[in-house]
Parts: C-alpha cells; structure tokens; sequence
C-alpha cells in the first residue's frame, strides 16, 4: 500500500520537474535555440589558427583543389589515398622548360624544376573519403582541401553537389583534349605511369 | 522475469505465433539491423538477429592498403566514436613496432578520445531516450554533442570521421586556443548533466519503462564477452582503462561507475543507461586532468620512418572505447600491409546476446533492450 | 440550430422555401462551418505543436526566409503547404490490403471526432444543439472513432498497423470507464447532462475568491479534472499515451500504410479529438464560457475567448505532455487506467457524494 | 589474485601467472601435452590441436587456477596461398586472475574442421559463425551454423587469401576495377 501511493507520489513529483525543464526552455526560447537557418546562415568557419607557418598545415577537409602549375606529378598523393580517387598521368619532358601550348610551366612556385608534363590529373570526389592523407606527402603543397591556411587561394565551399556524377570528376591538368595524344610517347618506350589504371 | 502469461489458460486460446521482422528498415534499429521476432501477442518469444546489410569488408580491405591508410577505415567501424577507434588501432600498432609516443601525444590522445566519448555517450542516452519514446532529451543531447563535433572541426577539420589520431603521434598539434575552448565546453557541460537527469533518468515513467526490463547478469555478460558501460551496467567492476591501462590512463585520477540496481535488479536497461550518465562525469574528470597536465610544448609525432613496416609478428591489443572493448588482432608479415587486420567490436558481442535478455519481453521492451545496448551497426557488421 | 431556424423563418425571400429545404440547408451550412472549424483548427494547432516543440527542445521549427517559395514569416505558411502536398500526393492503396476497410477507415475515425462538435457549446448561444443527453451524447460518439482505427489496422494487412490497432482498442475502452467515472462526479453535483445547465450551474465564486468552477468545488473533483483530463490525452492516443502509433516501436502504428489525404483524415480526426478533449474538459471542470471573475467580461464574445482560451490552454499543456514524457508500455498503460485511475475514481465518486450530502 | 578489484581506488591488477606458468600448468594436468611457445611475452601462443580443444577448453574456463572465463577475441587467420593450413587464434582473458592466453588451433585447408567452444564461451557463437563465413572452417557442434555477415547463398569464403571475386551475383554486375572515365 505504501509503495502503491509512494508511486502516485514519485510520478507526480518526477513528471513535474520534467514539465518544468521543457516549460524553462519554451520560456526562454529566444535565448538558447541553436539552429542555424541554413540556406542564409552558413555555418561560421571555425577560426583556425594552427599557429605553424608553412601553409602544408591545412586542415579543413573540403573539395581537393590542385594547384596544377605547381604539380611535378610525383604521385605520392596517389600512393597515398587509400580509395584510390586521385589518377594521374605524366609524360616526359625536357626538365623545366615552359610548353606553352600545353600550358606547362617548367618550374613550380617552390622553385622546382619540373622533369614531367601532366597530361592528367583527376580526382573523383564522389570517392574522396576526405581523410587528408594526400595532403600531407605533397612535396610542392599544390594538393590541398580548400580553405584554411591556402583560403587565399580558395573560397572554402561545402556545397559543391552535382546532378551528374560526372561533374563530380574534377579535372585539372591542363594539356588541351586534342592534344594528349600529341604528348603521349607511343607505350613502347615505356615512359607512360599509369599507378592508379 | 518476463511479463506473467500463466495466468491464461493457453490451451483455451486457438493463437499462433506472428513472425515480425522488427527493421531493416524501422526507427530505432540504430542502422540496419534486422530482428526476426517471434511474437505471441506483444509478447517476444524468440530474436533472430541478422546482421550484414552494412559489411563493407573492413578486413579485406586492410589488407589490400598499407597501415596509414587503415586509419580512415577504422573511423568509419564506430562513425560515432571515430577517435577511439583511431587511437585502439594507434595503440595496437605502437604496440606492435615497439613505438614510445611522446608524452604531449598520449595527453593530446586521451583528450580527444575523452572528448568523443562524451559525445558518444551523448547520442547512446539520447537516442535511448528517442526509443522509449521521449524526444526531447535527444535534441538536448544533440545540441551539446555538437559542441563537441565542432571542437573536432576546430581541430582536424572533419566533424565525423577524422583520421586524427595516427600511428606514432596526432596528424598535427592542437590549434591556437583549443585548450581555452574545451575548457569553455566543459564548463558548460557539466551543469547539463543535471538537466538530462532531471528531464529523463529520474522520470517515473522513464523508470518504469527501463527498470528490471531486460537484466543482464554479470556471469552471461561476461560469457559474451559484453563490455564497456553494458558490463559495468551488470555490476562488474571492470574498466580497461582502469584494469589495463593503455596509454597514460594509469596517471587520471577517475571512477568507474557501475549498475548498482538502485531502481530495480542490478544489470537492467536503466543501470546500463545511468552508467553512462555517469561516464560523462567521469570523462569530464579526465579530460579536465589531461588538459591541466598536458605538456604545452613538444613534438606530437615519434620518430618514424616513411613507411612503416612492422616487424613480423602479431599483437592482439585493446582498449576500451565508449561501446566497451575494442580488440584489433594485427599480424604483420614484415611488409607495408597487414597481413592480418582483424577488429573485435564491442557492438558485435552486445548485440549477440540480445535473444537472451530480450526474450520473454514485450516488443516495445526489445526496443528499449536494443537501445539500451548502444549498438552501431558500422562496428557490427565492418 | 433551432436558432438558425428561426432566424431563417424571419428572412422575408426564404419564407416560401419549404421547411424541410430549410432544414437541410441550415444542417449543410452548420455542417460545412464545423468542418472548416476542425481543419483550421488542425492547420493552428500543427503549427502551434511544431512550433512549441521547436522551442521546447532549443529548435527554431518551421521557419521561412530568403526568396522564392518559402513558408513565410516564421514559417506560418508551413502547415498550408503541408495541407496541400498532402493534397496532391500519391494515394497509395497496398495490393494486398482489404480495399473497401481501408478506404473507409480514415473517414469512420474522423466522423466519429467530427459528430462530436454537435454537442459542444462555444459560448452562451453558438451550439448546434444541446440535446437533454449532451455528455452522453459526446461520450458515445467520441468513442465511435476507435472503430476507424481498427478497421485501419486490420484493412491495411501490415503487421504494425494490426498491433496499434489492438493497442488503440484495448487502450481507448479501458480509458473510457475512469473517463466517464470522473464525468459522472460533475453530473452528481449539476443533476444533469445538458451542456448549458453544467455551465450555468458553474457560475458565481466559491468563498469569495476562487471561480466556482468544478475543479475548485471540491477536493474529489480536483482529483477527478485530473483523472478526467489524463484519460483523454490516453483517448485521444498523445504522448505518453500514444502506443497505436507508438513510432519507435510500431513504425507509425496503425496509419503505417496511409498516405497523402487518407493519411491527413487521421491527423485532422487527432486534431479535432484533441480540441475536444480540450473542450470537455473546459466546459465540465473549469466553467465552459463562464468568465473567471463572474459578472465581468461576461458578453457572449468574452464567452467565445474564454471557452476557447481554456481550451487552448488544455490543448496546449497535451502538446506540453508529449513533448517531455517517455511513452508508457502497454501493460504499464492497462495498470495505470486499471489499478490507479478506476479505484481512484470510485473513491472520487464516493467523496463527491458525502461531500454534497454533508455540506448541501 | 594481487588485489580485490571491487574494492574503491586504484587498482591496477597485474596479471596472477604469465604465459609460461600457464603452459606448464597445462602440461601437468595433461601429461606434457603442449610444448610451449619459444617466442617472447605478447606474442608467445599455444598451439593445440583440434581432437584436444573441447576438452583444454572446459579445463581452461573451469580450473580454478586458471579461470579464462572471458574469451576476448576469436580470429580466423590464412597462412597464405602457398600454405596448407588455416589458423584460428583464441585470445583469452580471466576476469578474476587477470592473466591472458592465446590458443591457436592450425586445421588443414583440405578438411578445416575444429570443435566449436560455442556452449563453453557464448561469446564464440557470433565469431565462429563471422570465421566460417570468411574463411570456410567448420566448427563442429555449432548450433546455429550459419553464414553471419554474407548472404545466406554467398559462393566462397572472401577472406581466404586465395579468394577471387565474383563476377556477378544475382545477375548484378560486380564492379572490380573502375572503368576508365573518359
């Protein structure tokens, strides 16, 4: 009997201080609400200050971006992607000479000299997994998710959805269509790499 | 235990069982997860459970890339706990290879799977409150584990799945002014404690649904190999990061709560559920610590060579992650990929011992057991 | 009605239309009034619900900005376009349902709420009809509506919806024995049923400050607005008494396989059954349209704003329910009506008696 | 036992017997039978045939020196293409002793049959269904011996090293490397 009434009680009391947790907020509503209305209010970009100089520091995972002037096709962002979404192409050249037809530069803003033409360079984010492993081993710093430290270069952008997943496949070598084949060896010589295939 | 049938006379009511398949698709499997549930009436007589529709071949695939790159692989095993996973294998790896980390990286580590924990903790009392029907104290918990999400972003970018924690240090240093935040969060953390107690662990309601529903004793959770806060809900003292402690757990001063009954039998739904209240007190105290100790100068990743090669050998090495014990069995053949990956999920074996603890219960009662265990169907099914 | 009648027998153009014309035309019109009631109310009170739970839980909830197609300021437009999507949606009609049941389902359970506002008074002069049995008239039809959701469960041939229907069945006529004890206190202290004279007979103050209004007559009566109030959110399936749909368990419970306008009756018909779980409560425990201070504001319009008021308030303090408790269990549910609320309500109906005997 | 692990406080238990210690306790209820690990503290193993793992098993949960009554992991291994055998590795624990052990049983590919430890350790259910799924080793006395992760009519056991992908499974085309963009 006791615990019958003990338990009219405790429901009571219980179930009380719960509506009044729910009435403090409704009360307060214009304090604590915390949505962010989405389309007109972007989420603020966190101030990030890494406190390092050297721009390979950068550490927000938006779309990859390639500063493909700088790129000497040295492949180690495609070694190290574990999905596999990074595919590149090179062919030999004469080191650091300027091909302006097929928009190469022959030295990088780090002042390499660069040995090899990129007749391809894509990435296909609808695979990027977004974990910034490429970023990291990039000797020249010309791989790197937009914003952050390189924002100056690149607006931060989070929405970049596509209607075809095509669109998704960003292309950045700059060798015009037609003239691939141009620069491509025949594959006997065997300068041709192909890792990512 | 279970609800009294043998009042009615069975014999007298011409009733067949009803095969219900509670998911794939279905509110609060917490994934997809299909439970195959015999049912006399409301009454669960039987679980099935079939697991798999989100096997991605975790283990496959780590043998097929080099160690570095299973680490975005473990971050999506357990998507809610990403740094934990991250730092079991950091640890089963440094195990291995016989790495010593530096001092500010087992601090930075500690914080940052702490941190996750929380906010693991987080989304297991809120959705747990979502499937005994209450929703208001999901969003709260939503609300203040996106403060945590966003402390992440501030720190590697990436708000889920972070690929922070690497072999032999953190990916980087924490940025200018993360400390006074975590500190900030912390502060503001804790009174809310109170409020999800008051809203929901102490509601009459909530008790009654969850107390003495779904007791799992100590000697069958342990016969399962139930870990973490599902263990200590059954009343065994055991904590990893207390009994065998990994990383420099052994230098924080902290509590392991465990299931003491206080609403009905030790070992039900609700001691599970207020361990990990209790957890979050707890995880609060460490984090406090490790930020008050952490060295603020210093390298954050050990000295390594560019590609690692573990020596042959294997090493089974685990920690305890907000879902309990999280083994990672690597064997190394002496070249840059495992030989062998294979992950022991804590979600795995709570969930394998559903049939036991839920039968003879009420459908929505298996729900409530479900969510109780805090399973993720990442870890389940890899 | 009579009085619309009569005030159409006093228009000189339609003195030579036939009564019986008349009669129709005024059910029709008096009809057509009541539904558009019920559907504003449902599109204010969606509103109002998304919006309050929005605040409740640190959320914004509906909300309109920027150009093009939006919900308006505040997101009041939100509910109107809810409306008509759900208008132009897909019905959707499973190949193995029982066809005829699942059409007629929606429209049994929103009948069944619908009917109800017959009896209902706004203020002083505006009800259709005060039948001599009004509280049992409203009593009896309120329970029409659970025939809708069984017929929706069974027709639907789903599973889930089969177990929010036995729920809703089980659980409705358990509620409506404490629901109609706790009644029958007020109609012991009124001695009868007609909706006006359980108004009427709640005006004046009771020691000079509080309202005399039911709920303040006595202590078992208090008790009973309670129990009276907390077995119609349990009839009209809210929080934390809404197993037939419970969502985390059932999927959505006996409406699992409706759609589109099918879909919409269901949540008009909760709707309207919350307003008038909301309207009963007001007119029997807390004066109807009766002003709290009697003699002022107490103008037929005032009658209007208080009786709504109160019901507003009671609707209100449901939507306040759902939004902070746990859902109930199904047995849990049973023992809760069966071993609380009926013996409490004996005692009640006891209490009252010797307390009218003792102090009257 | 070094300290009551209910007990308030710290308590950091180390472990009651170490690896060598175990394996000659072993040996003395079970006449010399295992010759032990030469390899180093975590690594060292022991190995046991499949005719005597039932019966080291209900020893290994029951002794009251040993008491491994939490089996931690189960894991199903392939020593390679060029290797005859398929290893399982048994990682034990005891949660009154604190010591750990690890078992691996080696079973030819030709005939991989081990006895299941599924009633001595309920944890072994789910993990030996996950090995007969991955690697197609057969635990003799399982009472629910299903495929756990894989569909039921899957061909193959994926994690074996010698696995090759199928080209299509119910009629849907598999992709195996991805297609060229352009």
């Amino acid at each position: 009997m006791i615990r019958y009434f003990s338990n009219i009680w405790q429901s009571i009391t219980t179930l009380l201080i719960g509506l009044r947790i729910t009435l403090v907020h409704l009360a307060k509503a214009r304090k604590g609400i915390v949505t962010l209305q989405y389309p007109e209010e972007r989420w603020p970009r966190p101030e990030r200050n890494i406190g390092f100089s050297h721009d390979s520091y950068n550490v927000i995972r938006s779309r990859l971006h390639v500063d493909i002037d700088d790129c000497i096709g040295c492949l180690k962002c495609v070694r190290a992607c574990p999905v596999d979404c990074i595919h590149i192409k090179t062919v030999k050249v004469e080191k650091g000479t300027d091909i302006l037809e097929a928009n190469h530069i022959g030295i990088t803003s780090n002042g390499t000299q660069k040995r090899l033409l990129l007749t391809r360079f894509d990435i296909d984010m609808s695979e990027c997994c977004y974990c910034n492993l490429c970023v990291y081993p990039c000797p020249e710093d010309c791989i790197f998710m937009t914003g952050g430290p390189n924002s100056s270069k690149q607006e931060i952008d989070y929405e970049f959805s596509e209607y075809n997943r095509s669109d998704l496949i960003y292309r950045f070598a700059k060798v015009p269509k037609d003239q691939v084949e141009k620069y491509t060896p025949p594959p006997k010589e065997k300068v041709k790499i192909d890792v990512a295939g | 235990m279970g609800i009294e049938t043998s009042t009615l006379d069975r014999s007298a009511i011409h009733g067949e069982e009803m095969v219900l398949n509670i998911g794939p698709q279905h509110p609060s499997t917490h994934g997809v997860l299909r439970l195959q549930v015999l049912t006399d009436g409301e009454i669960v007589t039987k679980i099935t459970p079939y697991i798999g529709y989100l096997h991605r071949c975790f283990e496959k695939h780590c043998e097929n890339v080099t160690y570095e790159q299973v680490i975005p692989y473990t971050d999506r095993c357990d998507y809610v706990a990403s740094m934990n996973n991250n730092f079991g294998y950091a640890v089963a790896m440094e195990e291995l290879m016989g790495i010593e980390v530096p001092e500010k990286v087992h601090h930075i580590r500690v914080i940052v799977a702490e941190l996750n924990r929380i906010a693991s903790h987080h989304l297991a009392i809120g959705t747990f409150g979502l499937d005994v029907g209450a929703f208001t104290p999901f969003l709260y918990c939503f609300r203040d584990r996106e403060r945590i999400l966003d402390l992440f972003e501030l720190l590697c970018g990436a708000r889920l799945l972070y690929n922070y924690i690497w072999v032999g240090g953190v990916s980087h240093d924490f940025p200018i002014g993360f400390v006074e935040k975590v500190y900030e969060f912390l502060d503001y953390f804790e009174p809310k404690i109170q409020e999800y107690n008051d809203l929901l662990t102490f509601n009459k309601i909530f008790i009654e649904r969850t107390a003495d529903v779904g007791v799992l004793p100590a000697d069958v959770a342990i016969s399962y190999g139930v870990s973490g806060p599902n263990l200590r809900g059954s009343g065994v003292k055991w904590d990893l990061r207390k009994n065998e402690p990994y990383s420099i757990y052994n230098k924080f001063e902290f509590d392991i709560p465990i299931g003491t009954g206080a609403m009905g039998t030790v070992g039900d739904c609700w001691d599970r559920y207020y361990v990990r209240i209790r957890e979050l007190e707890e995880s609060v105290k460490i984090t406090r610590q490790a930020l008050d100790q952490m060295p603020r100068e210093g390298d954050v990743h050990a000295a390594l060579p560019k590609k690692i090669r573990p020596p042959k050998g294997h090493v089974y090495s685990r920690t305890e992650t907000p879902r309990g014990d999280l083994g990672f069995y690597i064997i190394s053949d002496g070249k840059p990929k495992p030989f062998r990956l294979k992950l022991r999920s804590p979600a795995f074996t709570a969930l394998s011992c559903i049939d036991e603890i839920a039968r003879g219960w009420m459908i929505a009662d298996v729900i409530a057991i479900l969510g109780s265990l805090d399973i993720v169907l990442g870890e389940i099914d890899r | 009605m009579e009085l619309l009648l009569q005030k159409f027998s006093e228009v000189s153009f339609l003195s030579g239309i036939p009564s019986a014309l008349l009669f129709v035309f005024a059910a029709t019109l008096i009809a057509v009034s009541l539904f558009m009631f019920v559907a504003v109310n449902a599109i204010v009170a969606v509103y109002a619900e998304r919006k309050i739970s929005a605040f409740m839980q640190d959320r914004l909830g509906p909300m309109g900005q920027g150009v093009g197609l939006h919900a308006g300021k505040w997101g009041l437009l939100q509910t109107v376009a809810d409306a008509i999507k759900l208008l132009i949606k897909e019905d959707i009609i499973p190949s193995l349902a029982d066809r005829k049941l699942f059409i007629l389902a929606p429209f049994i359970l929103f009948i069944g709420a619908f009917i109800v506002f017959v009896g209902i008074p706004f203020n002083q002069h505006i009800l259709v009809a005060d039948f001599n049995i009004g509280v049992f008239y409203i009593i009896a039809m309120s329970s029409i509506g659970v025939i809708g959701i069984i017929l929706a469960g069974y027709g639907s041939n789903n599973k889930w919806a089969l177990y929010g229907a036995m729920r809703s069945a089980a659980q409705i006529i358990s509620y409506e024995i404490p629901l109609a004890l706790s009644l029958l206190t007020v109609i012991m202290l009124v001695g009868s049923l007609k909706m006006q004279d359980i108004i009427i007979a709640q005006h004046g103050l009771i020691w000079g400050i509080l309202p005399n209004w039911f709920i303040f007559n006595n202590p078992f009566t208090f008790i009973a607005f309670f129990i009276f109030f907390i077995s119609g959110v349990a009839e009209v399936n809210r929080t934390p008494f809404d197993l037939p749909e419970a969502e985390s368990e059932l999927v959505a419970g006996f409406h699992t396989e409706y759609s589109g306008m099918r879909w919409a009756f269901f949540f008009l018909a909760e709707y309207a059954n919350m307003f008038i779980v909301a309207a009963m409560s007001a007119i029997l425990f807390l004066g109807g349209w009766q002003s709290p201070i009697p003699g002022y504001m107490d103008s037929p319009a005032w009658g209007l704003f208080w009786f709504m008021g109160k019901a507003i308030f009671l609707i209100f303090v449901m939507m306040w329910f759902r939004w902070t408790f746990p859902r109930l269990r199904t047995d849990q549910l049973m023992q809760m009506c069966w071993k609380y609320f009926l013996p409490i309500s004996f005692i009640n109906i006891l209490g009252v008696g010797l307390w009218d005997l003792w102090l009257n | 036992m070094t300290e009551d692990p209910s007990a308030d406080g710290w308590h950091y238990v180390i472990a009651h017997m170490d690896y060598r210690e175990i394996v000659d306790y072993i040996n003395r209820n079970f006449n010399e039978l295992y010759s032990p690990d030469t390899r180093e503290e975590p690594a060292a193993v022991l190995r046991v045939s499949p005719k005597d793992w039932t019966e080291l098993a209900y020893f290994l949960r029951d002794d009251e020196n040993l008491v491994f009554d939490s089996m931690m992991c189960i894991t199903g291994i392939d020593y390679g293409i060029e290797d005859e055998n398929l290893g399982v590795a048994y990682n034990l624990h005891s949660m009154t002793h604190h010591h750990k052990l690890e078992v691996r049983i080696d079973v030819p590919k030709s005939k991989p049959m081990i006895p299941s430890v599924e009633k001595i350790w309920r944890m072994a259910d789910w993990f030996e269904r996950e090995i007969y799924d991955m690697y197609g080793i057969t635990f003799e006395g399982h009472r629910d011996h299903r495929r756990i992760l894989l569909p039921e009519d899957w061909v193959g056991f994926p994690l074996r090293k010698d696995y090759e992908f199928p080209e299509t499974w119910h009629g849907i085309v598999v992709p195996k490397i991805k297609e060229e963009w352009e």
